[in-house]
């Protein structure tokens, strides 16, 4: 089964995310991810987009707030998933001003997936749905390509990700202390940047627990060693 | 859709519902979907009008490509009976091409001859019944029935009837007629053996002296036998046909079924 | 023109928590003529007094059916009827299409009850003037549901309603025990003997204006049970049960039965 | 055959020709018609004597990429009946959803029947196999397809065992034994060996169905690139289901691999 | 209901000077001429209960069910109107469905009652409809479990989700009751119908918001329900009547999270005590009163 002729591997679909692009689109050919850890969830991920080989953003932000401890993490179309994600983050306010409570992680996931499976045929939005809420703790949730919705412990997505898949499932733990997840994460997106052409750039983070949301940013001239948010 | 009407059997041989043909490329600008809405699901059906009977036939065998999806899968439906079992039923209708579009219009013709009784508190006739099918069909002439039917009763003389479709809806009455994989096989043999096609008195010469054997309706027996040996022959040389033989013969005493062997290779 | 202030319409509440014109549609009903129904572990039976305008003209149908499983007696407004009777008959095809199984008399009757409630609490709307005895068989055996006009729906042992109908509700409730293990016949009778005591003086249960209709469950040869499907019986068909309720016939039967009635000395 | 669910409902190759995916990258309005993206591959199912057993792996493919290996793909409905999913998993959890729609009518009829499984009234696997296949076939109707071939078990109005098959096109069959994708080409002529007919199927007892149903997972994990090796197995009885959603193949046989050696006359 | 005939009250959304709405009012008056029902939460469940009077012999016995599930844990009990209140399950089903079309979770009791009572309220706006003949009693279970979205597949970590905030209670019983004006509010015990006085004065003598030891079990409270049914029918007396009565546990309890009918032993049982209860509540009233008459049945 062939998605296209410009991917490395000829019988993948991994490359899909960039074949079934509209002509002269943006494109998020990204490393994201999201990871549960001993209190809630972690977020990250590069920051390149592309057109074609140019890069158009070299800073861009792919982690975006849907509601106050409700994040998302966005691949495929950029256009796609700002939209959708703008959707959502209404949906979500409406939620809490209406019900008189924050939605949940899930509530969330259900309202991005019902936007992605009913327009399948229209977006190119493979999407990292992660989050806490105090009945939950922290929760993630995968909607990739076509809307189909996986709880999962933590999640890989975007091109850069089919280079790390051995990487995440050998270093994974359960549980982790917030520094071990970090550095698993920021690990993972060093080497996702380094193998992926299009991936680049800083790495973002941004860390959700009781406390809060709290954002890292780690620059490639210090080989991400330094914490700069 | 060309191979929804390769009926043709110089085109491609002993007619497969798919051609084993070079593949080649869809030609330059045409433009396909991605979703084929149809498929083919092999089988042949059969019907014979007598003089006070119709014989309808069809095999069992439900497949898709090469592989055999279902052994029993009837193509011969009872039409219009009061009841789920159509006890009452006096028309048979068979289909074959594709399973799902067959089922649809069963139970849609069905339907239809339910509301019928409903309304004017009479089973509907054969004929009506036969336009109405024929109405249905080309309702759909551009998103068809991918449906070769063949509907099976008495008329109102008590005649055996058989009227055959193509999927958009054109229809005639026949003394007989074959339907679906075998059909291209099963054909000719029908024409000389019901309608003596072919047939000449030994003896009575050569050129316009030759007499042609006299056309004489068949016997329920002979019928039945003749059906039999039609499903043989076809089963012995299309992949798609076999595994049993689902008969039902209309009399004026209702509907009579029957399932015979067939060869499952 | 009115009564009071509060019967103009089906929107407004009386000081009493009462609609007016929904008990007025009531009212209609029992313009009807009379029809009983009754149900036994295994049948249920539905039996009417049919009206002709007058004499020469023909008598106005009771007992319809609408599936092979379900059929309805109606009392009051025919032409309100008929509407419900369509849509019972569209909703049951649709559902034995979709599901193929007979659909639940209880759901197909809460259908129609909700459908009427509409109709008493909107403005520009009006009940139905109609009553309705719905006799049918599922899964769970035979069922009879009373349908009135403010859209309420109740299953019943045995019901009467129309014209007259009190008397005969007080034969069934004497006689209420019986039922449940009442054959077909019995079951029958009964109901004619119900259907009598809410006759005008003088008239009498006549092939013309007697309609019978039965619908049960059979016990099958593997355990399983299958619906015998709903039936209506006219005219001569009805004879041999109408004289088996004679008056004069009254004493044979019950003696044959070897149980002894004495309800209508 | 191409059995993979990315093929189906394709024009075939062999009667239309090789597709031509440049039409891929098309712009434009709306395509009614999609692909399966994240996929599952086949679903198996025998008839025993007092009931069914189906099986299906817990892999949910991307391409050929190993997406997500913890997909239960047997569903249970109203603990009577098994609807087993292969092809796409969105379409999967829709129709899961719309199940659970189903069952929840189901219990607006009379509150207790959740409680009773079979309970006299409910849809039975037939009705359900019924329903799915209207569903499936309105929707290929409307080109906007559920890319699916489903397996549904349980037992019919008359408790009789029951199993059938429906696909993307609404096509809707029976038989003793049903396979979806692959299965259909490696697991259906192991499992008809034991049950090539309804009265062969009679006589198998359940330990002998899953047996046979066991074998062919592993037949199929040996031969299916798109499979794993952990996989749901589901015995549908009379008194309601049996489903054990991560199972490991277990006796597999590799160690023949130390007598190969070379593809032609090397020995060493 | 002194502005009677004054003309204020011949249709719907039209206020008297005084500001009263008096088709609301007349509707409560039939609901106030329905049967009985109840709804108890207790600390461990809701229990429905219905009391159904006979008004025909030959109404089939235990066949018309008056309470309705709208929700796989939400029961729905009414007084009044019957076909009113079929219509309002009808909505409330919908409401249900919607919930979980959008959220795919399913809707909270208090989510529910909020939109039943807007939608009884709508009734009351417009003189093209009249308000509706039913007060409703609606009884559910909060999950107190994660609550998965509907159709996903996959896991988090074996170990659960990192930083719940321990120690909080979610979900639980809910019981919420809505008058025909679409007034609604939350009940430990609610009572509509003829028997509402005699139910609420009842349902206010048993420990249903305490958590201690003397609070009511699910059990207790079906007990309790069907003596509650039994009081509030006695000034009707003179008819029969048939109890009906539902339940609804947590995940962990006899219905697992559903809304059930109470199974027959228990009812039987729970009608046992009640006649008992009654009986000697009788007993002791007539022999105070007139020294010890016996109850004839």
């Amino acid at each position: 089964m062939e998605f296209g002729t410009s991917g490395v591997l000829s019988e993948d679909g991994i490359h899909v995310d960039m074949d079934r692009l509209k002509k002269g689109e943006v494109n998020l050919g990204t490393s994201i991810m999201a990871v549960t850890f001993k209190d809630g969830v972690i977020l990250g991920a590069d920051s390149r987009t592309t057109t074609g080989a140019y890069i158009a953003n070299r800073v861009t932000d792919k982690l975006t707030q849907v509601h106050d401890t409700i994040w998302c993490c966005r691949s495929g179309s950029a256009a796609d998933t700002q939209a959708v994600a703008d959707i959502v983050q209404y949906q979500l306010g409406l939620y809490h001003m209406v019900n008189g409570r924050p939605p949940t992680t899930q509530i969330a996931a259900a309202v991005f997936q019902e936007i992605a499976y009913a327009n399948k045929d229209r977006l190119t939005a493979g999407l990292i749905i992660a989050g806490w809420d105090a009945r939950h703790g922290g929760q993630v949730y995968n909607i990739p390509l076509g809307g189909s919705l996986h709880k999962q412990p933590y999640s890989i997505g975007g091109s850069g990700s089919t280079y790390i898949y051995g990487y995440c499932d050998a270093n994974w733990k359960e549980g982790m202390e917030e520094a071990e997840a970090v550095a698993f994460v920021k690990e993972a997106l060093k080497e996702a940047i380094k193998w992926d052409g299009s991936s680049g750039g800083v790495i973002r983070m941004v860390v959700l627990t009781e406390k809060g949301a709290d954002r890292h940013l780690y620059l490639p001239d210090s080989d991400y060693k330094v914490r700069h948010q | 859709m060309a191979a929804m009407f390769s009926q043709n059997p110089l085109m491609n041989g002993p007619n497969y519902s798919f051609n084993d043909a070079p593949r080649t490329a869809a030609p330059e600008g045409a433009r396909q979907h991605r979703f084929d809405p149809y498929t083919d699901n092999g089988g042949s059906t059969l019907a014979i009008a007598g003089a006070d009977f119709t014989i309808m036939a069809g095999d069992t065998r439900l497949t898709s490509g090469y592989s055999i999806n279902s052994r029993y899968h009837p193509k011969l439906f009872k039409i219009g009976g009061t009841t789920a079992d159509q006890k009452d039923a006096t028309i048979v209708l068979s289909v074959v091409g594709f399973a799902a579009d067959g089922e649809a219009l069963k139970e849609r013709l069905d339907a239809i001859c339910k509301m019928y009784r409903y309304r004017h508190g009479k089973p509907m006739s054969v004929k009506a019944c036969a336009q109405r099918l024929s109405t249905i069909l080309y309702q759909k002439r551009f998103f068809p029935y991918y449906v070769y039917a063949i509907l099976g009763g008495l008329d109102e003389e008590g005649k055996g009837a058989v009227y055959s479709y193509d999927p958009v809806g054109s229809y005639e009455r026949e003394q007989c007629r074959a339907g679906g994989a075998a059909a291209s096989l099963i054909m000719p043999f029908l024409d000389n053996q019901v309608n003596f096609k072919n047939q000449y008195e030994p003896g009575s010469g050569v050129g316009h002296a030759l007499q042609e054997r006299e056309r004489k309706p068949l016997t329920r027996s002979e019928g039945e036998v003749l059906v039999k040996d039609a499903f043989d022959g076809a089963v012995e040389r299309h992949i798609e046909v076999g595994d049993g033989l689902q008969m039902m013969v209309i009399t004026k005493d209702g509907i009579e079924e029957v399932l015979l062997p067939l060869k499952k290779d | 023109m009115f009564r009071n202030n509060y019967d103009n319409d089906s929107v407004t509440f009386s000081p009493q928590g009462r609609i007016f014109q929904v008990e007025y549609a009531a009212e209609a009903v029992k313009q009807g003529s009379v029809v009983v129904g009754i149900a036994s572990k295994t049948h249920a039976v539905l039996v009417a007094i049919k009206r002709n305008a007058e004499e020469l003209s023909s008598y106005q149908k009771k007992l319809f059916p609408i599936d092979e499983h379900v059929g309805i007696a109606i009392a009051g407004l025919t032409s309100d009827a008929r509407v419900l009777s369509n849509f019972m008959k569209q909703q049951s095809l649709g559902h034995r299409l979709t599901y193929g199984r007979n659909m639940p008399v209880r759901t197909l009757v809460d259908m129609i009850g909700s459908k009427a409630q509409i109709n008493t609490q909107h403005y520009g709307k009006r009940p139905y003037g109609v009553g309705l005895l719905v006799a049918g068989v599922d899964d769970h055996g035979p069922h009879l549901f009373e349908f009135q006009p403010s859209g309420m729906t109740e299953e019943m042992v045995a019901f009467a309603i129309g014209a007259r109908s009190q008397m005969a509700r007080t034969y069934l409730e004497k006689n209420l025990e019986a039922f449940a293990d009442c054959g077909r016949e019995e079951l029958i009778r009964h109901g004619l003997k119900a259907l009598k005591e809410s006759l005008v003086q003088d008239r009498e249960l006549t092939i013309d204006n007697t309609s019978v209709a039965i619908v049960g469950v059979e016990k099958q040869e593997d355990g399983t049970t299958k619906p015998q499907p709903f039936m209506v019986y006219d005219g001569q068909d009805v004879s041999a049960w109408i004289e088996s309720v004679a008056d004069n016939q009254e004493a044979a039967p019950a003696a044959a039965e070897g149980e002894g009635m004495d309800v209508d000395s | 055959m191409d059995h993979r669910p990315q093929a189906w409902g394709r024009p075939r190759d062999d009667v239309y020709g090789a597709y031509d995916h440049s039409y891929l990258q098309n712009s434009g309005p709306k395509q009614a018609t999609q692909a399966p993206i994240v996929t599952g591959t086949s679903v198996i199912a025998m008839k025993y004597k007092d009931g069914v057993v189906m099986a299906a792996d817990n892999l949910a493919s991307y391409g050929s990429l190993a997406r997500f290996p913890d997909v239960k793909r047997l569903r249970v409905f109203l603990d009577s009946s098994v609807v087993g999913f292969s092809g796409d998993v969105s379409d999967m959890q829709f129709l899961d959803r719309h199940l659970t729609d189903l069952s929840i009518d189901e219990a607006y009829e009379d509150p207790s029947c959740t409680a009773a499984p079979n309970g006299k009234g409910h849809l039975n696997a037939a009705n359900l196999h019924k329903y799915l296949q209207k569903l499936l076939y309105k929707r290929r109707n409307d080109f906007d397809p559920l890319w699916n071939q489903l397996l549904i078990a349980g037992f019919d109005g008359h408790s009789k065992p029951y199993l059938a098959s429906v696909d993307l096109r609404g096509t809707s069959f029976t038989s003793p034994s049903l396979a979806t994708g692959f299965g259909s080409a490696l697991a259906q002529p192991i499992m008809r060996r034991y049950a090539e007919t309804e009265e062969d199927a009679a006589k198998l007892t359940r330990e002998q169905a899953v047996e046979v149903i066991k074998e062919c997972m592993k037949v199929l994990y040996y031969r299916d690139a798109r499979s794993l090796d952990r996989y749901s197995i589901a015995v549908v009885t009379k008194d309601g289901v049996e489903l054990k959603e991560d199972e490991q193949l277990e006796k597999q046989s590799w160690a023949f691999a130390e007598r190969i050696k070379g593809y032609g006359t090397q020995t060493v | 209901m002194t502005s009677i005939g004054t003309g204020y009250d011949l249709a719907n959304s039209i206020f008297s000077p005084d500001g009263r709405n008096f088709q609301v009012e007349y509707a409560m008056k039939a609901v106030e001429n329905g049967s009985t029902s109840i709804g108890i939460r207790c600390k461990d469940g809701i229990v429905l209960a219905a009391e159904k009077v006979i008004t025909s012999k030959l109404l089939k016995q235990g066949a018309n069910k008056r309470i309705a599930t709208v929700d796989r844990h939400l029961g729905i009990v009414y007084s009044g109107m019957i076909p009113d209140g079929r219509h309002f399950v009808d909505r409330a089903r919908d409401e249900a469905r919607g919930w979980r079309d959008n959220y795919k979770t399913p809707i909270s009791t208090k989510d529910l009652a909020g939109r039943m009572g807007g939608y009884m309220q709508a009734y009351t706006l417009y003189q093209s409809v009249r308000p509706f003949g039913i007060t409703a009693i609606i009884g559910g279970y909060d999950s107190e479990l994660d609550t998965p979205v509907e159709g996903e597949v996959g896991s988090g970590p074996s170990v659960g989700a990192g930083g719940k905030v321990e120690g909080k209670k979610h979900g639980g019983p809910f019981l919420y009751m809505v008058e025909p004006s679409g007034l609604y509010w939350g009940y430990y015990g609610a009572a509509t119908g003829k028997g509402r006085q005699a139910a609420k004065a009842e349902l206010e003598k048993l420990d249903l918001s305490s958590d201690g030891e003397s609070s009511l079990t699910l059990e207790q409270a079906v007990k309790e329900a069907a003596r509650i049914i039994y009081v509030a029918h006695d000034d009707n007396k003179d008819k029969e009547f048939e109890l009906e009565m539902t339940w609804i546990s947590g995940a962990d309890g006899p219905t697992k999270g559903r809304h059930q009918e109470v199974p027959e032993a228990l009812r039987k049982e729970a009608e046992k005590y009640a006649e008992r209860m009654t009986a000697k509540d009788i007993e002791e009233e007539e022999e105070t009163k007139e020294g010890g008459d016996k109850m004839e049945e």
